[in-house]
């Protein structure tokens, strides 16, 4: 197929993504869905000090939102919390308009989909998904929700 | 069926993607429109058009005896005992609303069942929920068995035979590929005394449907689906029961006698469940699609339709890790699956790019693919216009789905 | 407004009763759509129709794109401070059912107050004493004064500030001729901590109307009666508002998560409220309608349709034993009258062989008829493509009719 | 106006219609009206020994309808009950197809709404309003409602 949204490197990225599976010890998690299309996705955060110091996803979603994931996982570790707040802003921006500032050269890959507007809430569904989990702590003795879980 | 001249007549057949001819397989979602009805629609809002039932003028005039026209068409069309007994709504949704929240705040009480199946389209099974809740009913579900193959028939004689107050249940999923026995269970069900609604969204227009002949009390169905416009659908009820039915919205042409100081009184049916100035222009293109099918013949289009989706299913099933729902030989024009490694999204996008329209997704049946173990799956469904060519296209694009993909 | 290029655009002036060129008078009913919104439903029917919002194929997105599309436009006609708080309804009758259910349910209990007005429409009343009846509130009416020529404002007054939950008004009533001032019992309510609700079936499209100039909490609209198609249209509601309300009716499209065994969560404004298979075809239909009339001008609309009222106005007032409901000038198109000792459908009858289409009856609002002792009057009403000649033609055949009749 | 609905007698029926007006004494009555068009009609009946020995009616209506009484009124005097039942439903079969058998000629003039569907109920009215007042006697000290009376 020869269009501008499943780039090679994306299609790498969906094939084998990084950061996937369970994190141990995660200090907060979130599950994200797309009602529309069916992507599901769980991200599972630790936070130390102020900053991500991992991050981890699971869960089942298309090629766009498993690649911005795992892209995404990558991007965001070592960052403080406000970084990652406003990382998630600029790449908001790009999915849209297929431009922003600031954009590590990893994360331009998905800007492609701004062409697509039905492809663009799946490339910021893990974002969406970051951002519920920085303001969800996970309870000590409770295992975080897998979408799995949920049927 | 003569598919020259039936594919002839429906002017989106001219469109293309990326210089790929356009092969609609989206058809449970909603359905293309042949001229005639667009060509209707557009006579009636040039020549005939006024608000209906109060007026005495001539426009008024026309516009009346057209929207009442195309009621007696569809009571024909559904073999229904008078023309009272449709009712015009939206869609199949606003359908089961109206029965949930007249027939049903009215009939149902705390403790009572009301009984579904596994399978049920979102609008079959949202509102019932909802009513239970109201009232403090309870829900229950008759399974489905084998991997979406068939409605578990035993287990739907012991949950009749618990005597709801309803069982509402789906003539033909709009996921499985199957077609639920619908007179038998109606027989079951009035055997034990209890009253039944079928939801016919994917039948009418796709198969005959003849309301007596299922034997059930309440049947809707949606216009969009079967050639007609948007904005269009119907509920047709039993006379005796419609007329012990309350009204559900409110406003003109429902109500008798208005006063400022004490509660209105209703018109009889249908009137008393159609408040406000309904969708005109839509029925008149709905009698046009009714037309329509009738002259091709609907059981011509259920083999048609069935015919295609074997094709696709026996083609498709040979892919790897290529996995379909529902029985083994195709008793509908739809054929719901999912690809091992590739997500559903993907497919559609990729099919799509080759002229190919799919629906990927959870279909409005969430628990139901979730039971069934996949949250997102593709659909292809064919109606009348799809020919074998589209069909066995399919097969090729999904190899190179797997291959771009995997 | 240059007329002969505005009833150029309109169709339906080319029919003709009994020879005599068609003068259609029965806007307040519904309007007459111009060519090209015929045309846009037709060229959507043909080559960018499908179902919205689930599809990732060409159709599928065009659809989508052209409904949202004329979400957005609504938006922007109606001064909404987002798309989001416009919510896709049959038609005002829906709208005013929805909010009942749906905001109404939720805030207004035992012995609170809604307040109307004496000259609500029939779908501005009956869903209000409906809700006051089920939760055990009660309903209020701000009367009309001498022969329905204006809201008694020193009464609306008093009853605002006895903090009714609810203040649902007309801006324009279909009988009376008057104009409400909405902004100013926007203000009152709100300065009383007032939750507004403004019925602009009447207004939207026949003169400029910005909700946050009027500054209410909803407002509702029908396409048909502003160039649009029958089958669709709006709630308008404040999106912090809209937020807070519970679903109405239940289905697909509306919902988050859905399960077998508990209730399903919901998703945002305006999809919440959107359930099932919305009126496509006819919102696209209506962007066209509203594009339409913002080249004309609703201000300009509403001089030429008050003008003309007005011209009618007094030259049938000379007609002896006529006698004209509402205001001595007319603030909207409309003029609502009745004859001693002629009957009102007789004088539409007679009309209408002349090509004058006229309006009988009690208008959907038999209360405020019966208080101005006139259960069934005659109604003239006017809307951008009528004429002069057409105003003065009305006044002759009047007189006719009384010589035949009396 | 030229046309076969409104003919000379029925003109006249409606400008000075027969038997309007209340009756004394009545045993039977009935209000009717058309939610459609506005029409409004009461029907009272003096019921002895199984005969209708006098019907008057009072009321708001189009001309096609006070016409439709005013000959109503007039024909049902002295018949039975039965035979006013049968009468009416002859009379619905001529408003509906504009012959009937065993219709009175003074009712024939009435024959020409069947052309105009909108207003066959009109002519009706009288008659179904008739039908329910023979079902309703009136209580002794309880005037009928007239529908002046309903607003
Ligand atoms: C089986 C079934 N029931 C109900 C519906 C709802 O129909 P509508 O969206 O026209 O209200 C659909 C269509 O989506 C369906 O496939
Ligand atoms: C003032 C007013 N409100 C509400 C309505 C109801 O509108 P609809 O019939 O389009 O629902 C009308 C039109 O009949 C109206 O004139």
């Amino acid at each position: 197929m020869d269009n501008e949204l499943y780039q090679e490197v994306l299609l790498q990225h969906s094939k084998r993504p990084r950061n996937f599976g369970p994190l141990e010890n995660p200090t907060h998690s979130a599950d994200g869905h797309n009602a529309l299309c069916g992507d599901e996705i769980s991200v599972t955060l630790r936070i130390e000090n102020g900053k991500v110091t991992d991050a981890k996803f699971t869960g089942s979603a298309c090629a766009i939102c498993t690649a911005s994931a795992s892209i995404m996982t990558g991007e965001v570790k070592g960052l403080t919390c406000p970084a990652v707040e406003a990382l998630t802003s600029h790449f908001r921006q790009l999915a849209k308009e297929g431009t922003a500032p600031d954009v590590p050269a990893k994360l331009e890959v998905l800007g492609g989909v701004h062409q697509f507007p039905q492809r663009v809430k799946c490339a910021v569904l893990p974002w969406e998904t970051l951002t519920s989990a920085m303001k969800t702590p996970v309870e000590p003795d409770q295992a975080p929700a897998s979408p799995a879980a949920i049927s | 069926m003569d598919m020259t001249t039936i594919r002839g007549q429906f002017p989106f057949l001219h469109e293309a993607v990326n210089g790929h001819p356009l092969a609609y397989l989206d058809n449970a979602a909603s359905s293309q429109k042949p001229e005639r009805v667009i060509r209707r629609m557009a006579r009636f809002l040039e020549s005939e058009y006024a608000n209906v039932h109060r007026g005495v003028h001539l426009l008024s005039e026309r516009a009346t005896a057209a929207y009442e026209d195309a009621r007696s068409v569809l009571a024909e069309f559904l073999g229904a005992g008078c023309l009272e007994e449709i009712v015009f709504t939206r869609g199949t949704t606003e359908a089961v609303n109206l029965l949930a929240n007249s027939w049903g705040v009215k009939n149902i009480g705390p403790g009572d069942t009301i009984l579904l199946t596994e399978m049920e389209h979102h609008s079959n099974l949202l509102p019932w929920q909802h009513l239970a809740g109201r009232v403090g009913a309870k829900v229950e579900f008759v399974p489905v068995l084998e991997n979406g193959a068939v409605l578990d028939m035993d287990a739907a004689r012991v949950l009749i035979a618990g005597r709801p107050k309803l069982f509402a249940f789906v003539q033909i999923p709009n996921t499985l590929g199957l077609e639920n026995p619908a007179s038998e269970l109606c027989w079951l069900a009035s055997e034990a005394g209890v009253t039944t609604f079928v939801d016919a969204a994917q039948s009418v227009g796709h198969r005959p449907v003849d309301v007596r002949e299922i034997g059930c009390d309440f049947l809707a169905c949606s216009a969009h689906k079967m050639c007609g416009p948007s904005g269009i659908g119907a509920l047709w009820g039993r006379a005796e029961l419609l007329a012990e039915m309350p009204p559900w919205q409110y406003g003109g042409e429902m109500v008798d006698r208005a006063h400022y100081d004490r509660p209105a009184t209703f018109r009889e049916p249908p009137a008393r469940f159609e408040a406000g100035t309904p969708p005109i222009i839509e029925a008149v293109g709905w009698a046009e699609a009714v037309r329509f099918l009738n002259e091709v013949g609907t059981e011509a289009v259920r083999e048609h339709s069935v015919a295609l989706a074997n094709l696709a299913a026996e083609q498709i099933r040979e892919i790897p890790g290529l996995r379909i729902f529902g029985p083994g030989v195709r008793e509908s024009g739809i054929v719901t699956f999912s690809i091992e490694g590739v997500h559903a999204h993907d497919v559609a996008f990729f099919a799509n790019e080759r002229g190919i329209a799919l629906r990927a997704g959870h279909h409005c049946a969430q628990p139901l693919m979730r039971k069934l173990g996949s949250p997102s799956s593709s659909r292809a469904s064919f109606y009348l216009y799809n020919s074998r060519e589209e069909a066995e296209a399919l097969a090729g694009i999904l190899r190179d789905a797997v291959a771009f993909f995997r």
